[in-house]
C-alpha cells in the first residue's frame, strides 16, 4: 500500500481539473477523485487492518521514508497508525459528500472543485506525515484555499471572515512552527518517530510545548482563539464549511495530539490543569453561546467549539480512555458537524434564510432534509447509536479516570455542556424543522439525488460507529495504546 | 619631514569631520537640490581628505588612500552628472527644484 | 608652532569657512562660488600634505568641472540670482542638533582613538607611480577598478543623455548639448590625469 | 593564464560585450524597437546560458576579484533576473524611444552589482556599489514625462549619494584603522574599539541602505512608486539580491572578526524592518509601493538567516533569493502588463481582476502565496529555511516576533487576492493580451514558484556550494 | 439453566419494525405500516410471556430463589481494561416481568393505535417511532450493564421525545417534547456523573460485577468509595443520588416531574405506553437494579423515600385540581410511581425486610395495566370528543359503554378497591411503609384517599355529571380501540392475583405475605369514603366543586397551577440561564474575545497610521532617519551592548 497515493489522487484531480471545462465535466472530474479517495481510504483501511491481523506490530504501518532535502534532515516520511487511518477516512467520506452538496455549485466552478479537491489533499498529507515539515507543510496548504473558498464562493460578510479565518489559522501555524523549530533545535530531527523515542530536556519542553499546542488549538478552536470559528463556518459555502469543521478543525486536534503531546509528554502533563480549564470553557462556553445564536450556521458553529472542547480536554486529561476520546470525538464531530452543515446548507439553497426565526415546518415539505437535520441534531447531542455518543462517553470515561479536584470539576462541567447541547439542539429543531409551516415555503422541494447520497454517507458513518464502536475502537484503540505507552513511560520518568 | 609631526593626525581628521558634518548640515536643510549637491560634494570631499591623511601618516608604504580618493573624485564627478541631469528633467516636469517640491509620493 | 602648522590651521579655517558659508548663504550662487572657494581650500591641504597629484586633480576635477557644471545647472534652472527660503527652525535645530552630536561624537571617537603615526615618514607621491600603478594587474595595481569606473562613467555618460535631452522640443537643445559637454569634461578630464 | 583570466571574468567580459554591442546597434541606423527588443531578449537569453559554463574557482588583481561556485551561481540568478525583467518590460519598451540606452544601463547596473559580488576589496565594492546605484538611478527616470519619475529618480540619487558619503567615512575610518583595503585584512583586529566599531556600522549602514532595511528604507517605496515597473523591479529583485549576495560574503569573511557585532545589528534591524516593513504594507494602496514595503519586510527575514551565520543560513538566504526573484517578478511581471496597458497602478484596481484576466490573477495570486510564504510555493520553503537558519542560534523570540509579522503579512499578501477573487469592481481591467515574451516570463517565474521548492535539488545544490562564518 | 439467547428476539423485532417503517414507511407502507408493526410486537409478545413462563416456571428456582442469568454480553465499547460498555441480556425476575409488561402495554397500544391513528398523515412513522420506543425500553430492562441502561436510557428519552413531538405542527407539541426532553437530559446528567463515580470505584460498568464488589463491606472497592467523600457525603452516597436523580428524571419525580403533564401533548396512546406503564418506572427499574448498592447506604434509600413519598403527595393534591383528563392521569401516574419509589426507600435487601421492594415492583406490575387501561380509556374519550377538557365531557356512559366499563375497573384498581389488583400492590407498599416508618404511612394513606377521590372525580365528570352534548353519530371506535380496552381491562381484574410475593423479590426467594384484613380496614375505609364524596360532589352537576374551590381560595389557586413549579421552571431558564448566562457569553464572546482579536487588527491599523510620518516624503528628512539610525546603532553598539 503506497501511502503518496492518497496525495497523488488529490493532486492529479487538481491537475486534471485545471484543464477540464464547462460545468458537468468538471463536477464529473471532482465526483470521480473524490471516489477514487474513499475508494482508496477504504482499500487503505481494509490493507491496515489485514496487516494488523497478520501480527505485524509496528506503531506505523506503510512506512514510507525518503530523503527530501538531504542537507536538512527533512524527510518525506510518511506512516499511519490506527489514528490516521480514521481521519483518513473521515477525510475521504467528507471530501466525498461535499462534492455532492456542491453539485449544483455554477458560480467558477472548476476553481471551487479544484480548492476543495487541494484542501484535501492537505488533510491527507498532514494525516499521514511522520515528518514535522512535512506536516506543517500540509497543514499550511489546507489553509489558503479555504480563504479562498469562504472568500469567494461564501455568503454574508464572506471576505471578513477569509480573512480572519485565515490570519488566525496562519497565527496558529506560526506558532506551531516556532514549537517546530524549538523541537527541532533540541533533537536535531523532524522525524516524529525518532523524536518521540528521545527525551526533550524538560524545560525545553516547557517552553516549547504552549507554542505547538496553542498553536494547533486554534485550528482546533480552543478558547478564547476560536472566534474564526463562527464567522468562518458562518460565511463559508456549504461543502466549504463540512470541510472546514469537518477536517480542518480535526487538524488541530491531531496535531494536538499527535505532535505537542506526544512528542511533549512531560510538557502535557505539567500544561495539563491549563489545558483542561481552557477546554471546558470551551465546552461550556460554546454551548451557552451556541444557545443564543440565532442563524443556523452560527449555531453549528459555536456547538462546534463546544464539541472540539471535548477533543482537547480528551488530549488534556492524559488517559488511554481519554486520548481515544478524543480520537473518537474527531472522527465524530467531523462526520456530525458535516452532515449538520449539509443539511443546514440544503435547507438554505432552497429557503435562501438560516434564521432559526424565519423558518419552521419544513418537515413537512422537506422530509429527507429534516430527518438528516434532526439525525445530525440528534448524534450532536450525544445520542446513542450514533456517533457522538460513543465519543462523548469515552472521553468522561477517560476523564474521570484522572483523579483531582481540578480534573474531576472539569469533566463534571463537560457532561453537563450534555444538557446545553440539548437545549440548542432542540430549539433550532423545534422551530426550524417542527412548528407550522410559513406559507411561502409551502412549494419547496426535497433533498436531490446527489444530496441524498452524500446525507447518507455521512449518516452511514455516523450510524456504523455509533452502532458498532467497537469496529472503530479496534482501529484507534492499538493506536492510542501505542501513543499513551510512550506517553506514560515519560510522564513516570518524572 | 619632521614639522607634520607637529600637526597631529587628529586634527586634520578633526577638520575633515567637520567638513563632513557641515556637508551634512547642508545636505538637511538646504532647499534647492543644486545646493544639496554641493553639501553633499563637500561630504565627499571631506572623506578623500581623511583618505590622504591617513595614507600619508599612517600608511605612506602603498598608495591605496590616494588612490581611493582619485577614485572618489571620479565617481563624484558622475553622480554629480548624474544628479544634475535629474535635476533639470525635474525642473522641467515640476518647474521648481525645491526639494519640498517634489513630495508627490509619500505615507 | 611653526610656520608649517600655522598654514594647516589657516587653510583648515579657510575651507571650514568657506564650507559654512556654502551650506548657509541664501543666494545659490554665491553658495556656489564659497563652495569652490572651499574645494581650492582642500586642494591646498592636499599641496600643504606633499599630495600635489591629488591636489591638481582635485583642483581639476573639481574647479574646473564639478563646480562648473553646479553654476551652468543653475543658470539653466534660472535661479541664480534668487533669495532661497531658508530652512524652517524646527528643521535648522534639529538638523543642528543632528549634525553637532555627530561631530562631536566622531571627534571623541578619533580622540579616543589615538593615532599614533610612524615617525619615520617615508611618504612620496610620484606621478608615474600613480600611473603605473593605476594600470597593474599585479598584486598592488589598479587596474580593475580604472575599467569598471569607465564602465561606470560610460553608463553614467549615457544616463545623462538621455535624462537630459528633452525630445522633440528644440527649445532646450541648448540644455542637452552643455549636459554633454559637461560630462565629456569631466570624463575626458578623469582620463586624462590617470593616463 | 590568459585563458584564466577570460574564464573567472567570463561573465562581466560578457555583460561589457554586450554594452559594447548595444552601443554599436545604437550608433547603426535606427532599428524599430518592434525588431530590436526580439534580438536583445535573445543576447540576454545567451547571457543566462553562458554563465552556466565553464566555472572555475580563483581570484584576479591580487585578491581584488574572486570567482567561485556560489558567487557564479549567484551572478547567474542575477543574469536570469535581469533576462525576465527585460522579457517583463517588452510592453513597456515598445513604444519607448530610448530601448538601447535603458538596456546599457541595465546592464552597467549588472556589471556593477558583478564586480561588488566578486570583490575582495573596498575600493572595488565600492565602485560597484556606485556603479549598481547610479545607472539605476537614471533609468528610474526613464518615464521621461512623469512627474512620479523624475521625483524618485532624485530621491534616489540624492539618498544613495548621502548613503555613500557615509560608506565612504566609514571605509576611510576602516582604512584609517587597518592601512589596507583587502577585505582579508581590514577586521582582523575585532571590534576593540568604537572608533572600529562606529567604522563598522557606517558600512553596514550603507549595504541596509541598498537593501532597504529599515530604518534606511525610506527611499525606497517613493523610488518604487515612481519609477517605471521595469526599473522597480530591477531594484527591488536584482539590486537587492545582489547586496544580498555581497553583505553575506561580506559579513561571512571580512566580518568574521565582528560576527558578534553585525549579528547583533542585523537582528535589530531585522525586526525593525519586518515590523515597518509590515505596518506601512498595511496602508498602502499603489501596487508598486506595496511591493515596496512588502520587500522591506522581506529583507528582515533575510537578515535573520543571514544572522545564522552558518553554512545552513547562507544556503538558505541565497535559496531564498532565487525564490523571491521568482515571486517578486512574477508580481511585478502583471503589475508591468497592467500599468503599461492601462497604466493603473494601484491595488483597488485590480478588483474583480480574476473576471477579465484569470491567468495573471493566478500569477499574482501564486506570487503573493509565494511570497507570504505559503506552500506549496517556494516562498514557504525559502521562509522556512530562513527562519530555520536564525533559530539556529537560540534566539526564538526573535523567530516568534517574525513568524508572528508573518501573519500580518499574511493579510496584507491576502488583501491583494481578496480584491483580484472577491471584490466587485463595474469597471474591471480590460482582458489584456499579453505579449508571448511576457508570457514566458510569467511560465518562468510561475514554474520557479512552483518547482524550486518542492524539488530539492535546488537547495542542495546551493547548499553544497555554500559556506558558512 | 435454559439457553435464553432467544430473548434477544424480543427487542429486535420492534427494531426491525423500526428500521424497516422508518426508511420505507413513508413511500411503502403508509397503510400497512400499522400491520406491520402490532404483528411484530405480537411476536415479541409471545416470545416474552415464553420466556417468563420459562423463567419462573420451567426453569424455576434454584436453592429457594431465583437466580440472574446472563442469556448474552458482548463487549461493546471498551474504554480500559475492565471497564467497558457491553452489550447483553441479563435475565431475572424484574427484568422478566419488565420484559412482559412493557411488551404487552406496547402490543395493546399497537393494537389500539391502529384505529386511534387512523388516517394520520405520518401513520408508518408513528408506527416506527413506537418502534423504536419499544426497542430503547426493552433494552433498557434486559442491561447487563450500566452504561447500557443509559444508552438505552437515552433512547428511551428520544422516542419519547419524538413521539410527543409527534404533532410537530402545533407548537405547544413541540414546546412540551422539548421540555420532556431537556428535563429528562438535566436527570441524565445526574445519572452520567454517577455511572462515572460508580465505574470509577468499582472497576466495572458490569452491574452484576458491580453489585458483587459494593455490597461486600471488605472489599476494596467498597472501602474506597465509602471511605471518599465529598461535602460530608461518600462517594457511594453521591453516586447512588445522582443516579437516583437520573431515575426520578424519567420517572418524575419532584422536583424534575414539570415536564410530564406536558407530555400529555402526545398521542394519547403513547401517553399510554410512555408515560403510564413504561418509560416513566425506568426510573423505580433503575434504582430497583441497583437495588443491592442502594441497600448498602442509608442515605440515598432515604433520600429516595422521601423523594417518593413527597412527589405522591404532591402529585395527588395537584391531580384534585386539574382539568384536562390526561393531566390528572399525569400527575396520578407521577403520585402511583412516588409509591413505587418510597416503597423501594422502605425496603431492604434481604427477606422480610425486602416486602418493600416486592411491593414496588407489583405496584410497578400492576399499574402498568390499569394506568395504561386509564389512557386507553382517555383516548377514547377524546377521541369522540376531541377535548382533553373535563367540562366538554359528561354523560358519556351511554355512548360508549365498553369504554365507561373499562374506565371504572381501572379507577376502582389504582383507588385500591378490592380484589382489583391496585388493592393487592398498594396493601404490600402501605405495609412496608408501617413497618418501616409511620410518617411514611401516613403520607401513603393520605395519598390513597386521594387518589381515590381524584380518580372519582374524573370518573364521575367524564361518564356522568350533565347529559352528553354528543349525538348518536358518534361511535365509540373501531374493534381494534375496544379489544385492548378488554383485555387489560381483564388484566386490571386479574394480575392482583399472581403470588407475586413468590416470583418477584429483592434476594430471589419468595416472601411469604398475607392480606391482613384488619390492616387493610383503614386504606380501602378511606378510599371508599373519598369515591363517596367524589361521587356526592361530581356525579351529579352541582355548584359542589367550585364552592369548595373557592373556600380554598389562594390555596386552590396555587395547586391548580401545579405549585408553580412550570413558572418558577420558566423563570430559571428565561430570566436567568438566557439573559443573564447565554445573552452575556454570546455578547462576551462577540464583543469581548472576538472584540479583542479584532481590536489587534485595529491597532495594528492605527499603529500604522500613527507611524506615517515616518515616511513624509522629504528627502531630506529620510536622511535624517538614515542619520538618526546610524547613531542609534552606533550608540546602542558602542555604549550598550559593547
Amino acid at each position: 500500500m503506497n501511502l503518496s497515493l492518497l496525495i497523488l489522487f488529490p493532486l492529479v484531480t487538481a491537475i486534471i481539473l485545471l484543464f477540464c471545462n464547462g460545468l458537468k465535466q468538471v463536477r464529473m472530474v471532482a465526483l470521480a477523485g473524490a471516489g477514487l479517495q474513499l475508494i482508496l481510504a477504504i482499500f487503505l483501511l481494509v490493507a491496515f487492518l489485514q496487516d494488523r491481523s497478520m501480527g505485524n506490530q509496528l506503531t506505523m504501518l506503510f512506512e514510507y521514508d525518503f530523503v527530501w532535502f538531504k542537507n536538512l534532515p527533512i524527510h518525506y516520511h510518511i506512516g499511519v497508525d490506527g489514528i490516521s487511518i480514521a481521519m483518513i477516512l473521515l477525510t475521504s467520506c467528507i471530501v466525498f459528500a461535499g462534492i455532492l452538496i456542491s453539485w449544483t455549485m455554477e458560480k467558477l466552478s472548476k476553481e471551487f472543485f479544484f480548492l476543495l479537491v487541494l484542501l484535501s489533499m492537505g488533510a491527507y498529507g498532514f494525516f499521514i506525515s511522520l515528518d514535522l515539515f512535512t506536516l506543517f507543510f500540509f497543514l499550511e496548504i489546507a489553509v489558503i484555499p479555504k480563504f479562498l473558498l469562504i472568500g469567494v464562493w461564501g455568503s454574508g460578510k464572506k471576505e471578513y471572515s477569509a480573512m480572519k479565518l485565515a490570519l488566525m489559522l496562519m497565527a496558529g501555524s506560526a506558532l506551531v512552527f516556532v514549537g517546530l523549530l524549538g523541537v527541532y533545535y533540541q533533537t536535531g530531527s523532524f522525524d516524529m518517530m525518532k523524536i518521540a523515542q528521545m527525551n526533550i530536556p524538560l524545560d525545553t519542553q516547557y517552553f516549547f510545548f504552549p507554542f505547538v499546542f496553542l498553536g494547533f488549538g486554534i485550528f482546533a478552536a480552543l478558547f478564547p482563539f476560536h472566534t474564526w470559528v463562527p464567522d468562518g463556518h458562518a460565511s463559508a459555502p456549504t461543502a466549504a464549511s463540512m470541510f472546514l469543521a469537518g477536517i480542518s478543525m480535526k487538524l488541530g486536534g491531531y496535531g494536538c495530539l499527535r505532535v505537542a503531546t506526544f512528542l511533549m509528554p512531560a510538557a502535557a502533563h505539567y500544561y495539563s490543569p491549563i489545558i483542561i480549564v481552557l477546554a471546558t470553557i470551551a465546552i461550556i462556553y460554546g454551548a451557552f453561546a451556541t444557545m443564543m445564536q440565532t442563524d443556523l450556521k452560527y449555531i453549528n458553529a459555536y456547538s462546534s467549539v463546544s464539541h472540539c472542547g471535548f477533543v482537547i480536554l480528551g488530549i488534556g486529561m492524559l488517559t488511554q480512555t481519554s486520548i481515544k476520546g478524543a480520537v473518537l470525538q474527531m472522527v465524530s464531530h467531523g462526520l456530525m458537524t458535516a452532515l449538520f452543515f449539509a443539511a443546514i446548507g440544503m435547507i438554505y439553497t432552497r429557503t435562501h434564510t438560516r434564521m432559526v426565526a424565519q423558518l419552521g415546518g419544513l418537515l413537512k415539505v422537506m422530509p429527507f432534509i429534516s430527518t438528516v437535520f434532526v439525525i445530525a441534531g440528534l448524534c450532536s447531542l450525544g445520542l446513542p447509536g450514533f456517533s457522538g455518543f460513543v465519543a462523548e462517553m469515552t472521553v468522561f470515561m477517560g476523564s474521570w479516570q484522572n483523579p483531582g479536584g481540578l480534573y474531576r470539576l472539569a469533566t463534571i462541567l463537560s457532561c453537563a455542556s450534555i444538557v446545553v447541547t440539548a437545549v440548542y439542539i432542540l430549539r433550532a429543531t423545534g422551530k426550524t424543522i417542527m412548528g407550522p409551516l410559513d406559507g411561502a415555503y409551502s412549494k419547496l422541494g426535497d433533498a436531490l439525488w446527489n444530496e441524498k447520497l452524500a446525507a447518507g454517507l455521512l449518516i452511514t458513518g455516523i450510524v456504523l460507529i455509533g452502532v458498532a464502536p467497537f469496529l472503530i475502537n479496534q482501529l484507534i484503540g492499538p493506536g492510542t495504546a501505542a501513543m499513551m505507552e510512550q506517553i506514560g513511560k515519560t510522564i513516570n520518568l518524572k | 619631514m619632521s614639522s607634520l609631526s607637529e600637526i597631529p593626525l587628529a586634527h586634520i581628521l578633526f577638520v575633515s569631520t567637520a567638513l563632513f558634518f557641515i556637508g551634512m548640515y547642508g545636505l538637511f536643510t538646504r532647499k534647492n537640490l543644486v545646493t544639496l549637491l554641493m553639501a553633499i560634494e563637500l561630504m565627499l570631499n571631506s572623506v578623500n581628505i581623511n583618505f590622504i591623511a591617513f595614507n600619508k601618516y599612517l600608511y605612506p608604504g602603498k598608495l591605496d588612500g590616494v588612490f581611493f580618493s582619485l577614485f572618489i573624485i571620479t565617481i563624484a564627478a558622475a553622480e554629480a552628472a548624474v544628479a544634475i541631469a535629474i535635476i533639470i528633467n525635474l525642473y522641467r516636469s515640476h518647474q521648481s527644484i525645491d526639494v519640498d517640491d517634489a513630495t508627490e509620493m509619500k505615507y | 608652532m611653526n610656520a608649517h602648522a600655522i598654514i594647516f590651521y589657516l587653510i583648515s579655517a579657510f575651507l571650514l569657512g568657506t564650507g559654512i558659508l556654502s551650506v548657509t548663504t541664501k543666494k545659490i550662487f554665491r553658495s556656489a562660488i564659497w563652495l569652490l572657494f572651499s574645494l581650492v581650500g582642500i586642494a591646498s591641504l592636499y599641496f600643504w600634505m606633499e599630495v600635489e597629484f591629488v591636489a591638481a586633480v582635485q583642483i581639476i576635477v573639481y574647479v574646473g568641472g564639478i563646480v562648473i557644471l553646479i553654476i551652468f545647472s543653475i543658470f539653466l534652472t534660472q535661479q541664480s540670482g534668487k533669495e532661497m527660503p531658508g530652512p524652517g527652525l524646527l528643521r535648522t535645530v534639529f538638523s543642528l542638533l543632528a549634525v553637532l552630536f555627530g561631530a562631536g561624537f566622531c571627534c571623541m571617537l578619533i580622540n579616543e582613538y589615538g593615532f599614533t603615526q610612524l615617525p619615520g615618514n617615508q611618504f612620496s607621491v610620484a606621478v608615474a607611480d600613480i600611473g603605473t600603478q593605476m594600470l597593474s594587474t599585479a598584486e598592488h595595481g589598479f587596474v580593475l577598478p580604472f575599467e569598471v569606473v569607465s564602465m561606470l562613467l560610460l553608463g553614467a555618460m549615457i544616463g545623462c543623455i538621455v535624462i537630459a535631452m528633452k525630445s522633440k522640443e528644440a527649445k532646450n537643445k541648448g540644455v542637452l548639448e552643455n549636459e554633454q559637454e559637461a560630462v565629456g569634461t569631466v570624463i575626458s578630464s578623469q582620463q586624462n590625469n590617470t593616463l | 593564464m590568459l585563458m584564466d583570466f577570460f574564464i573567472l571574468l567570463k561573465q562581466e567580459l560578457v555583460i561589457v560585450a554586450i554594452i559594447f554591442l548595444l552601443l554599436f546597434i545604437n550608433l547603426g541606423k535606427d532599428r524599430s524597437n518592434e525588431s530590436l527588443l526580439p534580438l536583445i531578449n535573445v543576447v540576454l537569453l545567451l547571457n543566462v546560458l553562458l554563465g552556466f559554463f565553464g566555472s572555475k574557482e580563483g581570484s584576479l588583481f591580487g585578491e581584488m576579484f574572486h570567482t567561485g561556485k556560489l558567487i557564479i551561481l549567484e551572478k547567474n540568478i542575477l543574469n536570469l533576473a535581469t533576462w525576465i525583467i527585460s522579457l517583463l518590460s517588452f510592453s513597456w519598451l515598445r513604444t519607448h524611444k530610448h530601448v538601447i540606452e535603458f538596456y546599457i544601463l541595465l546592464l552597467t547596473a549588472l556589471l556593477g552589482m558583478f564586480f561588488m559580488i566578486s570583490s575582495g576589496n573596498l575600493l572595488v565594492l565600492y565602485l560597484g556599489l556606485e556603479m549598481s546605484t547610479i545607472p539605476i538611478a537614471a533609468a528610474a527616470n526613464f518615464d521621461l514625462a512623469k512627474r512620479k519619475s523624475s521625483e524618485a529618480a532624485m530621491k534616489m540619487i540624492i539618498s544613495s549619494a548621502f548613503s555613500s558619503a557615509l560608506v565612504l567615512l566609514g571605509i576611510s575610518w576602516i582604512y584609517g584603522v587597518s592601512g589596507s583595503l583587502d577585505f582579508s585584512v581590514i577586521l582582523l583586529q575585532g571590534p576593540d574599539s568604537p572608533f572600529r566599531i562606529f567604522a563598522f556600522i557606517l558600512l553596514v549602514s550603507g549595504f541596509a541602505f541598498k537593501m532597504s532595511a529599515v530604518p534606511f528604507h525610506l527611499w525606497t517605496a517613493d523610488v518604487y512608486e515612481g519609477a517605471p515597473v521595469s526599473v522597480t523591479a530591477y531594484l527591488s529583485v536584482v539590486s537587492k539580491a545582489s547586496v544580498v549576495f555581497v553583505i553575506l560574503a561580506f559579513l561571512y569573511n571580512a566580518g568574521k572578526a565582528f560576527a558578534d557585532t553585525w549579528y547583533h545589528i542585523l537582528i535589530v534591524l531585522s525586526i525593525l524592518s519586518i515590523i515597518i516593513g509590515n505596518l506601512f504594507a498595511l496602508r498602502q494602496n499603489n501596487f508598486k509601493r506595496f511591493l515596496a514595503f512588502s520587500s522591506i519586510a522581506q529583507v528582515g527575514f533575510i537578515f535573520i538567516g543571514i544572522a545564522g551565520s552558518s553554512q545552513v543560513s547562507s544556503a538558505a538566504v541565497v535559496y531564498f533569493v532565487l525564490v523571491y526573484v521568482f515571486s517578486n517578478l512574477a508580481a511585478f511581471g502583471v503589475v508591468a502588463l497592467v500599468s503599461a496597458v492601462s497604466g493603473k497602478e494601484n491595488i483597488s484596481d485590480y478588483k474583480a481582476f480574476y473576471t477579465t484576466n484569470p491567468l495573471l490573477s493566478w500569477v499574482l495570486t501564486i506570487a503573493m502565496f509565494s511570497l507570504a510564504g505559503v506552500p506549496p510555493t517556494a516562498g514557504f520553503f525559502g521562509k522556512f529555511f530562513l527562519l530555520m537558519a536564525g533559530a539556529a542560534k537560540g534566539n526564538y523570540w526573535l523567530i516568534g516576533i517574525a513568524a508572528l509579522n508573518m501573519v500580518v503579512s499574511f493579510y496584507y499578501y491576502l488583501r491583494v487576492v481578496k480584491t483580484i477573487f472577491m471584490e466587485e469592481n463595474s469597471q474591471p481591467i480590460e482582458k489584456l493580451a499579453i505579449p508571448g515574451a511576457s508570457r514566458l516570463a510569467l511560465y518562468i517565474c510561475l514554474a520557479g514558484m512552483l518547482i524550486a521548492g518542492l524539488a530539492s535539488c535546488v537547495y542542495d545544490y546551493i547548499y553544497s556550494i555554500s559556506f558558512g562564518l | 439453566m435454559s439457553d435464553y439467547a432467544y430473548i434477544v428476539l424480543i427487542p429486535l423485532l420492534p427494531l426491525a419494525s423500526f428500521v424497516l417503517l422508518g426508511l420505507f414507511g413513508r413511500k411503502y407502507f403508509t397503510k400497512s405500516a400499522g400491520i406491520i408493526g402490532t404483528m411484530a410486537l405480537l411476536a415479541s409478545t409471545i416470545i416474552a410471556l415464553m420466556a417468563a413462563h420459562q423463567y419462573f416456571f420451567v426453569d424455576g428456582k434454584v436453592a429457594g430463589a431465583y437466580h440472574q442469568v446472563i442469556a448474552f454480553k458482548y463487549t461493546w465499547l471498551a474504554f480500559s481494561p475492565g471497564v467497558s460498555i457491553d452489550m447483553g441480556i441479563v435475565i431475572d425476575p424484574i427484568s422478566v416481568m419488565m420484559l412482559v409488561v412493557v411488551s404487552f402495554v406496547s402490543l395493546m397500544v399497537h393494537m389500539f393505535s391502529l384505529g386511534y391513528m387512523k388516517g394520520e398523515e405520518r401513520f408508518a412513522t408513528y408506527y416506527a417511532y413506537l418502534g423504536l420506543f419499544t426497542f430503547s425500553m426493552l433494552g433498557l430492562v434486559l442491561s447487563v450493564n450500566i452504561f447500557q441502561v443509559y444508552l438505552f436510557w437515552e433512547l428511551v428519552g428520544v422516542s419519547s421525545f419524538l413521539l410527543i413531538g409527534y404533532y410537530y405542527e402545533k407548537p405547544t407539541a413541540v414546546a412540551a417534547s422539548k421540555k420532556a426532553f431537556i428535563v429528562t437530559r438535566f436527570a441524565d446528567l445526574g445519572f452520567l456523573i454517577g455511572i462515572l463515580i460508580l465505574g470509577f470505584y468499582s472497576g466495572t460498568l458490569d452491574i452484576s460485577t458491580l453489585i458483587h464488589k459494593l455490597t461486600s463491606v471488605q472489599s476494596p472497592e467498597y472501602i474506597a468509595i465509602t471511605t471518599a467523600g465529598f461535602l460530608g457525603a461518600s462517594a457511594l452516597t453521591w453516586a447512588l443520588v445522582l443516579v437516583f436523580i437520573g431515575g426520578a428524571g424519567k420517572s418524575a419525580m419532584f422536583p424534575l416531574h414539570i415536564w410530564l403533564p406536558d407530555a400529555m401533548e402526545g398521542p394519547t396512546p403513547v401517553s399510554a405506553l410512555i408515560h403510564a406503564a413504561t418509560m416513566v418506572v425506568a426510573g423505580v427499574y433503575l434504582v430497583a437494579r441497583l437495588f443491592p448498592v442502594f441497600s448498602m447506604d442509608d442515605t440515598a434509600l432515604h433520600v429516595v423515600t422521601y423523594v417518593g413519598a413527597f412527589s405522591a403527595l404532591l402529585a395527588a393534591v395537584i391531580a384534585c385540581t386539574q382539568t384536562d383528563i390526561k393531566r390528572v392521569l399525569a400527575f396520578s401516574t407521577m403520585s402511583q410511581i412516588g409509591y413505587m419509589m418510597f416503597a423501594l426507600g422502605v425496603s431492604k435487601q434481604v427477606g422480610e425486610q425486602g416486602l418493600g421492594y416486592m411491593a414496588s415492583m407489583f405496584h410497578l406490575f400492576t399499574h402498568a395495566f390499569f394506568k395504561s387501561l386509564l389512557f386507553l380509556c382517555a383516548g377514547a374519550v377524546i377521541h369522540l370528543v376531541h377535548s382533553n377538557e373535563i367540562k366538554d365531557m359528561g354523560g358519556l356512559r351511554k355512548l360508549m359503554p365498553v369504554t365507561h366499563i373499562a374506565f371504572l375497573v381501572a379507577c376502582l384498581a389504582i383507588a385500591g378497591v378490592p380484589p382489583f389488583a391496585g388493592f393487592f400492590s398498594k396493601e404490600e407498599i402501605l405495609l412496608a411503609a408501617f413497618n418501616e416508618n409511620k410518617l411514611i404511612y401516613a403520607v401513603a394513606l393520605f395519598t390513597a384517599a386521594l387518589t381515590a377521590f381524584y380518580m372519582f372525580r374524573l370518573y364521575f365528570s367524564i361518564f356522568w355529571s350533565k347529559e352528553s352534548a354528543h349525538h348518536d353519530t358518534h361511535h365509540e371506535g373501531t374493534v381494534s380501540m375496544k379489544i385492548p380496552l378488554i383485555i387489560l381491562a381483564a388484566c386490571t381484574i386479574g394480575v392482583g392475583f399472581i403470588p407475586f410475593a413468590k416470583l418477584v423479590t429483592a434476594d430471589g426467594a419468595a416472601l411469604e405475605t398475607h392480606i391482613d384484613i384488619l390492616f387493610s380496614l383503614a386504606p380501602v375505609g378511606l378510599t371508599l369514603i373519598a369515591i363517596l364524596i367524589a361521587a356526592r360532589l361530581y356525579k351529579q352537576q352541582n355548584g359542589g366543586p367550585q364552592k369548595i374551590a373557592d373556600s380554598l381560595g389562594g390555596f386552590y389557586r396555587v395547586v391548580s397551577r401545579k405549585f408553580y413549579m412550570d413558572e418558577l421552571y420558566l423563570f430559571i431558564t428565561k430570566k436567568i440561564i438566557f439573559p443573564l448566562i447565554g445573552k452575556p457569553i454570546a455578547w462576551i464572546d462577540r464583543n469581548i474575545v472576538d472584540g479583542c482579536m479584532n481590536a489587534l487588527a485595529s491597532i495594528t491599523v492605527k499603529i500604522s497610521g500613527g507611524i506615517k510620518g515616518m515616511q513624509s516624503g522629504k528627502v531630506q528628512g529620510y536622511a535624517l532617519y538614515f542619520f538618526g539610525g546610524v547613531t542609534l546603532l552606533a550608540i546602542l553598539f558602542i555604549y550598550v551592548w559593547k
